[in-house]
């Protein structure tokens, strides 16, 4: 759903987002400490495999991001999380792209990441039903900053792109909709199964 | 009385290799089916099969009346017969054990409350209704076991298709379990490895043989082998 | 999974090749030099001897936004009108820019498929590293793959309990709450499993310090499949440019 | 000869519940201590409190000549003593064979190439070699279990740790396993439920009965009792 494939971006915005994927990723892979690495791909491994099953929306189906449920568990290290998955979702269906990658991370992660660094506080005090709602809402949120994420990118590409990137946003509604309503569905499963999840930085 | 299940001549195949090769069987009202058959033989499968979770290449599949060929038309199938699977742990997916056992009736369509009477009321009949708000992530092996079948009784299914519904039980679940299978009324099919179980619960048992199904039946007769036991210190004597 | 075409290629020289083509589709701006990338990406597609038909199907699925994108290009980019449609007119120009995207997108979609479709992730993950990619991350995707189809098999079991009890998806709060459970089931077995994998670590003097699993080393042919790659990206860009 | 281990009233509490309640025992080098207990009754607690994994509220345990309290006491016991884990999946977490099975050589300061050559002989002597190249997780069940031992003798370990080293094992990898471990010289403790397993393979047996181990012994004598056999039509009669 956000991933741009190659030959739309322009060669510019396609660097910049390689650079900025770069340092979100190093950031992260910094604090991620050796020993945390393969409980961390056990949790990337299952996120890129939930965002697999299709979620009916109306008379179509959408696949998760899942980028605020990430934030909320694993903190920064949603950008390699991100990262691993956007390289096996290229390999495995030939999805998204090679140039346009460090975009499409940028667009996925980062909302993600700041969901997380906002809201794991007030998850952290909330019952689980209200834990819920809120990381409902900042799931929908994530999915609408990337879906501007990927019109700001399209924009920048071209002037021609910009009349088709103001109204791409509609286009993210239904993946809004069952982003926010699964995440805090999902959130609350967690509040009240094992809490100490939400943690927001390393599982 | 017409048959819940007639299949005829089902051929299965998975990962290349053809596990039901020519199945034929019919489950009639009260009748409880047992079904043996060595590791791989494709016992799965034919459960599998039945409630339309596996493709036939060949054969049909007669539920409840009806031809049963599309993904459509298996799915009110599901909804008349129970299927209990190999592992537990599979089944139980939502947070609280009367959350998971209102999961069915809620898809059969009916209200929240109603799904939770009905839920509670299986629960109560089960002996688990001290169970109803525990986590089913916490419920030790033999509990998830009863919590599942819960969940499937509240259906209020037909007939019953059990996989190995005996694994990993300690002494008391098995009993607990043995006990609720003998009591329910609805016409089953048992997969099991456990012989005195099936033996206790079953009235008739077919062999799953190189993908087909053959009449079996039990044999009872006196037999002397060396018995191993294990004896610990201070515990009473027993007699053999 | 057999590509008798690039068989002999290592994953590297694949890796390497497969980014300097994709790069230099990207970069093409005219009709004649897209289509020619096209065009060339098929015919690799074909030498790599894998089935065309889920590359088909892959080719066919077009994401929702860039639908919109291209149907909108014709419209909203000014030039000669080729149709007119009440207030709608459709230039030459937005046509060919909507067409150059849909020929260079789906040449890269295919220069990927046929250089690396057949490539294991395992396999990917040293290549990666043997081209400067940092070791925690080339770690953190191996590690990814090796429990990817671990919980797809655990995510299918589930799904099929759920259709057991006669669960049909449908757009409904019922369905978004059964697929949330399922996905906090799933994360939950996730971080036991987690935990007991660091615990077997543990039980095997692990130190706080990931040796450097099995780089592949000895990759010889290094050279010629990048340095065709070079050559291509070059004469399509030359073929692009020059009057 | 020094024992490997010594154990003495060790309590442990898991989910605020003491599983163990006073547990005492010996290892000598080249015993083969079978540990027996129903489900729940604390068997993998204990095999993991003697490597540290599980913390010991009182008692006291003493291994390779030294007591051991704290996790940095433990981390050399983890190195000397090879614990098989119940679940092989769990253990089994690097790409492919090879690198899972040098992972622990590379641990002890191994040179790769050292690490690599070692797990190798490892995994031939196991006849595992041709697997080495091969991914973890397509492995099969009983493939997975030989392999997470592979990984644990790679470290040469003075003392194996086995829990329920049989589980969901068929026939085939169950003989391996059982030559393999019959013919390793190491002390052992071996956790399982399965008797005829145990009395082949130990050399004495401890039950575990609320919380504490009590020693037992194996007893074997004939037995007469009523034989459940399943004819199938068409298979030839047998003599009993
Ligand atoms: N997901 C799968 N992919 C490919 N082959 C499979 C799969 N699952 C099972 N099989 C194969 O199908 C055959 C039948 O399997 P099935 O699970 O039906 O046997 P079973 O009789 O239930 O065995 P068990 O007693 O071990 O449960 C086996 O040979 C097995 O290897
Ligand atoms: N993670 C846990 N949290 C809380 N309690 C636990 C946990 N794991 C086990 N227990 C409890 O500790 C007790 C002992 O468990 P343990 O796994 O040691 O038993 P076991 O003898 O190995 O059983 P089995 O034969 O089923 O493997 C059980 O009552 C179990 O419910
Ligand atoms: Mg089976
Ligand atoms: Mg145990």
């Amino acid at each position: 759903m956000a991933h741009i494939p190659d030959g739309v971006l322009s060669l510019p915005v396609g660097v910049a987002g390689w650079a900025g994927a770069a340092a979100l990723t190093g950031f992260a892979l910094r604090s991620l400490k050796e020993e945390a690495i393969p409980g961390t791909a056990i949790l990337a491994a299952v996120f890129f495999t939930v965002s697999l099953v299709a979620v009916p929306v109306g008379p179509s189906s959408v696949h998760l991001l899942l980028s605020g449920l990430m934030g909320l568990m694993i903190g920064p290290l949603t950008a390699p999380a991100v990262l691993v998955g956007l390289v096996l979702q290229a390999l495995l269906f030939g999805f998204g792209g090679v140039t346009s990658l460090g975009v499409n991370l940028v667009n996925i992660a980062l909302p993600g990441i700041l969901a997380g660094l906002v809201l794991a506080g007030p998850v952290a005090r909330a019952t689980p039903g209200r834990a819920g709602v809120i990381a409902g809402i900042g799931a929908g949120l994530c999915v609408a900053a990337t879906g501007g994420g990927v019109a700001l990118a399209l924009a920048l590409s071209s002037s021609d792109f910009v009349p088709s990137a103001r109204i791409m946003l509609v286009t993210y509604l239904p993946l809004m909709a069952a982003e926010a309503l699964i995440t805090g569905f999902s959130v609350g499963f967690l509040k009240r199964v094992k809490p100490e999840a939400l943690a927001g930085a390393r599982p | 009385m017409t048959p819940l299940f007639t299949v005829e001549g089902l051929v299965v195949s998975r990962g290349g290799h053809r596990v039901l090769d020519g199945a034929s069987l019919t489950l009639r009202p009260g009748e409880r089916l047992a079904v043996v058959g060595p590791n791989g033989a494709g016992k799965t499968t034919l459960l599998r099969s039945l409630i339309g979770l596996e493709k036939a290449e060949h054969g049909t599949i007669t539920a409840f009346g009806s031809l049963r060929r599309t993904e459509k038309e298996f799915r009110p199938v599901r909804a008349r017969a129970g299927y209990l699977f190999q592992d537990a742990d599979d089944q139980l997916f939502c947070p609280t054990v009367i959350d998971d056992v209102a999961f069915g009736p809620l898809n059969l369509g009916l209200a929240p409350r109603e799904a939770a009477e009905r839920a509670l009321a299986v629960l109560e009949r089960l002996h688990l209704g001290h169970l109803s708000a525990r986590i089913t992530h916490r419920l030790s092996g033999g509990e998830k076991r009863l919590v599942a079948l819960a969940g499937v009784l509240a259906m209020e299914p037909e007939a019953l298709l059990l996989d190995e519904p005996t694994n990993a039980l300690d002494d008391v679940h098995y009993r607990r379990l043995l006990d609720i299978l003998s009591g329910l009324p609805m016409a089953m099919i048992v997969v099991s490895h456990d012989r005195p179980f099936l033996h206790r619960l079953s009235t008739r048992v077919l062999a799953l043989r190189q993908g087909r199904l053959l009449p079996a039946a039990f044999h009872s007769h006196p037999h002397t082998h060396d018995h191993l036991h294990i004896h610990v210190e201070g515990d009473h004597a027993h007699r053999h | 999974m057999k590509a008798p075409g690039f068989d002999r290629m290592t994953p590297r020289a694949r890796l390497l090749a497969t980014l300097i083509l994709t790069l230099a589709v990207v970069a093409l701006r005219g009709l004649p030099a897209q289509g020619a990338a096209l065009a060339g990406a098929f015919a690799l597609a074909l030498i790599s001897g894998q089935a065309l038909r889920p590359l088909l199907h892959r080719l066919a699925h077009v994401e929702g936004f860039m639908v919109l994108l291209l149907v909108m290009l014709p419209f909203s980019v000014p030039g000669t009108p080729l149709v007119t449609l009440g207030p709608l007119v459709l230039s030459a120009e937005g046509l060919a820019r909507a067409i150059g995207i849909a020929l260079k997108t789906n040449a890269a979609i295919l220069i990927v498929f046929a250089l690396l479709g057949t490539v294991e992730p395992l396999r990917l993950g040293h290549a990666a590293r043997g081209l400067g990619a940092p070791v925690r991350l080339v770690q953190l995707f191996l590690f990814t793959t090796r429990y990817v189809e671990l919980f797809r098999d655990e995510i299918r079991r589930r799904r099929e309990a759920m259709r057991a009890r006669a669960f049909a998806r449908r757009t409904s709060l019922h369905t978004f709450r059964a697929y949330g459970n399922l996905a906090g089931m799933v994360l939950v077995r996730a971080l036991e499993k987690a935990a007991r994998v660091e615990e077997a670590m543990r039980c095997r003097a692990f130190d706080g310090r990931l040796p450097a699993i099995g780089i592949e080393e000895g990759e010889r042919g290094i050279l010629a499949g990048p340095g065709l790659a070079l050559v291509v990206g070059a004469a399509l860009i030359a073929l692009d440019r020059l009057p």
